[in-house]
């Protein structure tokens, strides 16, 4: 199952969805929304997605896991919108008959996501606003419209 | 020919549009496009950041030919989960 | 948190344990009774526990999880007595500030467990049951009390 | 000197008790305190497999001195999970 919502997530849900009697082992991730950067505090944060293009890299990655780790039981849930802070951007369910196909294909799934998916999230602090990119290590808010790194 | 493009996020803010028809020779590709983008907005990207493209909904290489009615992006580097 | 008990294992409870605003990432594991082994229908699972050191040895591990990947926010329960198959008899919520951490100490919290704390399981078939040691690589419950392999 | 023992699990099904009082020489040893029960419990593990050992909730060596009072534990192979 994937799906992109503006709805708030509901882990319990996503997680039933790959639980089966044949999987002894499930391994949820929940992706939530720091309430800080750089010593900066935020305020929310905005997701922003090119739907139909994110919708299929989310299968193409739910895919590679089957080729990768033999795993079928693969959830994807991700958030867009306006996220308050604590609150859950992503859930990633995935079930298996033993855990260590469970627990690396769900933290490849995770480092997939934010490597390929066209998703984009804002960080809105008291006096600004920056797009975060590759994990942090692009731009900084004090620099504004700062260099980019080149491929994602 | 006439090529569609979508602006996301970070780009759409710095372009200041989230769409833009553009007017590129039959047989154009993908690197000309980013070439005309530039062009017509240089604040976009620095010159040492190359800019993404997708085409119908898959990330395309520099030398992929466009076509009319092609579903054009410019992707900026993506920060999701 | 540390917990073994006899009572239904509830995993938003546990996972909202470890859920603070400055930890971006949180991984949980739930161990499920599986519905075979060897092509054997599993009716049910048994589990017993020594009490006093189990919960000790939880504590040890969630300190070992502090030393090796700084995580302080660990909750692990464990259920024992009758357990039905699909039921779940672990949960491990490990919460971080980045999914690298998270991931790796949650892993490494559910490997602990199996190695370290003294609770054991029995599969219940229809024609007898089996007590499972170190994952399966022991006993087989067509040999009844077959070797066991030293050391775990 | 007595030492009580708790059987857990296997070794409980196989003792066919839960607990056993064992009259051992003062300074006896895990070890002392293993062969005692293979005497007294044949059947409770083959020879080439070592008997686990908990004292006072922890895994003891086989080299370890037993003292009266201390919490002594038949501790077979370990499933939980």
């Amino acid at each position: 199952m994937i799906e992109i919502t503006d709805q708030p997530l509901d882990p319990a849900r996503v997680t039933n969805l790959v639980r089966r009697d044949g999987n002894g082992a499930v391994v949820t991730f929940l992706g939530t929304t720091r309430d800080h950067f750089e010593g900066k505090r935020v305020l929310r944060l905005e997701y922003e997605a090119y739907y139909d293009m994110a919708l299929k890299k989310l299968e193409e990655i739910c895919r590679e896991m089957q080729q990768e780790f033999g795993v079928e039981d693969v959830a994807i849930s991700h958030r867009t919108g306006l996220v308050d802070i604590g609150q859950i951007s992503l859930i990633v369910a995935v079930a298996a008959p033993h855990r260590k196909e469970a627990f690396y294909a769900c933290h490849k799934v995770v480092d997939r996501v934010k490597e390929i998916v066209p998703i984009w999230k804002k960080e809105v602090y008291e006096d600004g606003s920056r797009w975060v990119a590759c994990e942090d290590h692009e731009f900084s808010p004090s620099q504004g419209a700062a260099a980019e790194t080149p491929g994602h | 020919m006439k090529i569609e493009v979508r602006f996301f996020a970070l780009y759409r803010e710095r372009a200041g549009c989230s769409r833009a028809s553009l007017d590129l020779p039959a047989g154009a590709t993908v690197a000309d496009l980013t070439a005309e983008v530039r062009r017509r907005h240089p604040g976009l990207a620095p010159p040492e950041v190359s800019i993404v493209v997708a085409v119908n909904t898959d990330y395309a290489e520099p030398d992929t030919v466009l076509n009319e009615r092609d579903e054009v992006c410019l992707i900026p580097p993506v920060s999701g989960g």
